[in-house]
């Protein structure tokens, strides 16, 4: 949470796009800088869904809990994560969140309640849901939140974790990115056609919502009101968001020579892109003007840039780091 | 003043005792609250503690360690128990991928403090999906513990221990083992992780052995002592981390090791020590290494077929005599045997 | 398949009769001599649950396919599996139809197209659908037919296995046992109250239904339309029954002194008896006498009693042949 | 007439060759048909021979794994492909419990020709879940074949023979492998499983590898021949059933055992290859048998800490030199490394 969209109206719009254009600047940096071969390990960058990180990491308090798979930046920094601490990490710096253990795909914040993202798929959905236990026993009124794609949902662990939160009406909140590809394999591969996720969901007994995921505002909004109730003790919340990535699945660059997505498929969410689209209603609206998002815009880079050499400042962990902390 | 109770009871006062002092450890599983309660283990802890802290849950293995973890990771320290080795096939990935891993890869934040009880089965047809020893397997895995507790009062000792210590700790119980009797101190009786215990002293033969064969290894020893010869049985109790310090002391003396495993030969704990003890001692012992484990197959159900499945006394004493080229007596040994060989005890009716 | 039921009418509901008394026949049998200790190995009798395995095993053909789990024998017998192979396996003798290797909870009858049971809850259920697959590869009209309780459907696996048998459209018909309980675990203990697994299989993308398991002519029945429209390639069907087993989980006693049964649930399901009731609906609309239901019973018995003295008479499998078959 | 591929297209190669042999023969796993297609191992595939035989599948490994043995119980021979071992951690389940044992649990009614490839991740930060070696825990499950190829030929050869087996194959790739060039036969060239290749003579040391650690192997045993020191590197090509006679033929000849396991020490196929030997051969030694092989950790990400992690030529040479007392030139041969020590090559740039 970067800033406090609990209040309403035109500084909780601010915050918003604040956090999606911090997130998009971040993985811009990130995707430009790749090629120096400073970042050594598989980046999964999510442009193009920072809606999503954004408009649930500014619903969620900073004591909730939240837990993200393979392509969690966003959802790490929408969180409140520690931008520094993250590249570092991905640097492999000892200044990173994990000491330069665990990588891009490992980020954790204990500090504002970001648990942990890992990398296999739908690995941390059960995890989110014992957070969520953790929170029941000890009767505090937090909220787990699990993000994970929707090629998650094919793995059986899923249907798992989620029939344990409904039975024990657990304060969990799932989040569900659908960016229609599971690396290159598009949903008709995987998942029978007029699949619904929601309906399973709401089947297998959770309130179940399907939102526009770059509307940043209705994922806010669906985000808040779902966490009110998981508040409440009305048990978990389904939330699938439409959204798609922009660039390649894992890696710095653009993945349009693959063919893998059909091109008017692609311009079409090009066309959707969640920033642009807010930033054009934010204009319409006079809410900001073209001044202040240049602005922004050059303040977000300046602070990435700074995290940037703050993580190429710092040292690498020694060697012998390698064969500590095996056992807590 | 002695204070008898079965393993089986054991395991319970360990369970009644770890939650009794801290509230945070919790305990469920398939059955754990049903009228059975997992062989005796868990009885009565439901009613003790109530549902929040005690309960049964869906058969989900995988899911079910998940939110084990998930739960540890906020300072909740969960035991869960499966009523035999083979179902938790279905968890490995998050044993192994989260669980084992988690303090390592995310540079110190966050533990894991779960213990998962694991039931290795045995005898009366248990067959090939109802009797698998991955010890080997879980001792492995870097950032696990691996505990296999032989008597009643290990079994308390450890579990507690297991439940406080901060890590993920897999805690093999025999089905042999949970009617067997001994002697259980009272109280918040804890034995550390990572030691093994010296069952029997000798200076001929050190005969490293785990769980149940540990009792067989005790069985052979005693009566190879009336034949003169020495056997030094060590239980490790904790396969991972070894107690290698024990081991290698004891093989420095003797000179001669024999490993009895419970699990099967090739890529087993018993190849393990072995190999360890070969690389330090190789040139120093008086004879081959040997060990003895199950064979390299399935478990057959047939009872006619686990007639020689299971290495029994007999065979270490086998064993032991032929490394020292003394008669063993093994003859007289397998001839005490009594009753039907795929039982536990007079007692055991079927049918698991 | 004992007898053909697609001769409609008398002959049909004989035959359905006759497959349900002749499982309760083996397994009330198994249950008087289990105490004899010469069967040993776990057995998991269906006494109560043969309304589903006479009424789902009739309907299939002889080269359908059918796996089940750790409560087999009824779906062994009812699809047309060797009894004496069964009884001599659950005995550990050679002559059994694993030649001692696998026991009650692994039964095989390749001939009659039962490819196996197994005892790992949820395991086969991927299998039927492999199975399936095979079938589409090869172009035949086959069925193959998965048979699992309602414990099986809380691993995550039979969610996998569903989703890939809907993505490609197979030939597999999933049969769910209901009988409200994994071993002395209640439903509510495990899935939220008001679940319904056919409305799950329905979003996941089956056809699905639910049945009562101890009315033996509506089990046909469905099963029989399933069957048909799987043939016909309109993909999986997914059926539910609900049914109750009279003795306890494993072993041959009756296991009412335990009381995690309502007494009056027991009850009320040991009076809704498939058996019986069939018989009497038999015996109303007079297709059947006492007399022949006695001379069914006595006739039954004098089968089982000799596939009985068959399994004892086998010899047992030489103590070497444990060592052997572990590669093919 | 030299027909050199990449150990890449050689399995590729050995894919369409299966295919184009029976057409019972499919192939598929996440990614099988995409434009990458797996590192380029499957490329091809589907459009010569059709979505029904080549196909996607959903994220579901357990349930993936379950559909190939049931289609193998009907006769088809399902080649399954995961883009690493540590994902196919949730499959353990269908492995052990169904197909490794099912032809022996059901009397041999029925066999699982299934074949799943598995890729070993290593460096550019694929860190603590995308580079884990399990070829311990393949090894020690009665009834499965474990396969490691190191050479372009061998890749082609034994993916065939793994796919025509009739029991079930786990066929290990690793990342580093799959751009190393080799001549690889034309046509259906087949490996027999279980048998060892001895990639280099020599009467000093065994040194028994597999995998990317037979490169190293050999580029150790190449410099120590100029240091006047015989190597004799065995790759063990099948980790199961292991070609014992091979190991056993050249420890006795040359006294001196050294293991290059590409897992973790403890508990890993190195392990069982020193203890079978110590068993068998333990008194006639030379010297005490070593073993080279990862740390008990998991992998680090950062390139900095990776950086002594997988041991090298240099360590083997070492090895081999302290155990003949004898100089090896290590320190050269460390001299010779060059560019950055977390890619196979210097054509990789990341990102995996
Ligand atoms: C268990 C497992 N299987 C496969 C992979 C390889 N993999 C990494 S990311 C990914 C895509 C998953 O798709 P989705 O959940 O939709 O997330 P997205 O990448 O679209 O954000 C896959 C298959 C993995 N990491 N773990
Ligand atoms: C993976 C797994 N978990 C647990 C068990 C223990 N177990 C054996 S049968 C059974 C009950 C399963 O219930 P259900 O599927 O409803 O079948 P039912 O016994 O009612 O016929 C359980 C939990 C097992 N065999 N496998
Ligand atoms: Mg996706
Ligand atoms: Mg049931």
């Amino acid at each position: 949470m970067i800033a406090d969209p609990q209040q309403h109206g035109v500084e909780q719009r601010k915050a918003l796009l604040y956090c999606m254009m911090r997130i998009r600047c971040v993985e811009e940096t990130i995707a430009a800088r790749y090629a120096d071969q400073k970042m050594r390990c598989p980046t999964h960058l999510c442009t193009g869904q920072e809606g999503v990180s954004a408009g649930v990491g500014c619903a969620l308090r900073s004591d909730d809990f939240a837990v993200s798979g393979h392509r969690a930046h966003g959802h790490y920094l929408g969180k409140g994560g520690d931008l520094r601490a993250m590249l570092a990490e991905i640097h492999g710096k000892v200044t990173g969140c994990c000491r330069g253990k665990g990588g891009s795909m490992h980020l954790v914040d204990r500090s504002v309640g970001f648990v942990g993202s890992t990398a296999i798929v739908g690995g941390t959905i059960p995890i989110g849901v014992g957070l969520g236990l953790s929170i029941q026993l000890r009767g505090t009124d937090q909220v787990s939140c699990v993000f994970f794609g929707e090629g998650a949902t094919e793995e059986g662990v899923f249907y798992e974790a989620v029939n344990f939160a409904v039975l024990r009406n657990l304060p969990v909140l799932f989040v569900c990115e659908n960016n229609l590809y599971s690396v290159y394999s598009p949903l008709a591969v995987r998942q029978p056609e007029g699949r619904s996720l929601c309906g399973i969901a709401g089947e297998m007994g959770m309130r179940a919502e399907r939102g526009y995921g770059n509307d940043v505002l209705e994922v806010y909004a669906k985000a808040q009101q779902a966490i009110l109730s998981i508040r409440e003790g009305t048990g978990p919340v389904f939330l699938e968001f439409a959204t798609y990535r922009h660039r390649e699945h894992c890696g710095p660059n653009l993945d349009d020579d693959l063919g893998y997505q059909p091109e008017d498929e692609r311009q079409l969410w090009l066309g959707r892109d969640p920033i642009s689209r807010f930033q054009r209603s934010l204009l319409v609206a006079k809410t900001i003007t073209d001044r202040d998002l240049d602005a922004m815009a050059v303040a977000l880079q300046r602070d990435v840039d700074e995290a940037f050499e703050f993580a190429e400042a710092s040292s690498f962990p020694e060697p012998t780091d390698a064969y500590e902390g095996v056992y807590a | 003043m002695s204070r008898v109770r079965t393993y089986a009871q054991a395991v319970n006062e360990g369970l009644h005792q770890a939650m009794e002092t801290d509230q945070d450890v919790i305990c469920y599983g398939l059955g754990t609250p049903d009228p059975k309660g997992v062989f005796g283990t868990t009885l009565g802890l439901q009613e003790r503690f109530g549902v929040q802290r005690v309960f049964d849950m869906p058969c989900s293995e995988n899911g079910m360690t998940g939110v084990a973890i998930g739960a540890a990771l906020n300072g909740i320290r969960p035991v869960v128990t499966h009523q035999r080795v083979d179902f938790f096939l279905l968890a490995m990935d998050q044993l192994v991928n989260n669980a084992a891993k988690w303090h390592y890869m995310f540079g110190g934040q966050g533990s894991v403090p779960i213990t998962i009880r694991l039931i290795i089965g045995r005898g009366w047809g248990q067959g090939p999906t109802h009797s698998q020893h991955l010890q080997a397997w879980f001792a492995h895995i870097p950032g696990l513990k691996v505990v296999m507790p032989t008597t009643p009062a290990d079994a308390k000792g450890l579990l507690i221990s297991s439940i406080f210590d901060d890590n993920p700790v897999v805690f093999l119980e025999h089905r042999w083992l949970h009617n067997a009797q001994g002697d259980v101190p009272e109280g918040d009786h804890r034995v550390p992780l990572g030691e093994a215990a010296t069952a029997r002293t000798g200076d001929d033969v050190s005969i490293v052995a785990m769980s149940h064969m540990t009792v067989e290894a005790i069985r052979a020893s005693d009566h190879l002592k009336a034949q003169g010869i020495g056997c030094e049985v060590i239980d490790l109790r904790t396969i991972s981390p070894l107690d290698w310090a024990t081991v290698l002391a004891s093989v420095r003396r003797t000179g001669r090791l024999l490993v009895a495993d419970t699990g099967s030969r090739s890529g087993g704990v018993g190849g393990e020590v072995v190999a360890r003890v070969a690389e330090e001692l190789g040139d120093v012992m008086k004879c081959r290494p040997r060990r003895i484990a199950l064979p390299d197959c399935p478990t057959p159900t047939s009872s006619a077929l686990t007639l020689g499945f299971y290495p029994r006394a007999a065979e270490i004493a086998q064993a032991v005599g032929s490394m020292l080229g003394l008669p063993s007596g093994a003859d007289a040994l397998e001839a005490q045997r009594s009753g039907p060989h795929d039982v536990p005890g007079e007692w055991f009716r079927g049918p698991f």
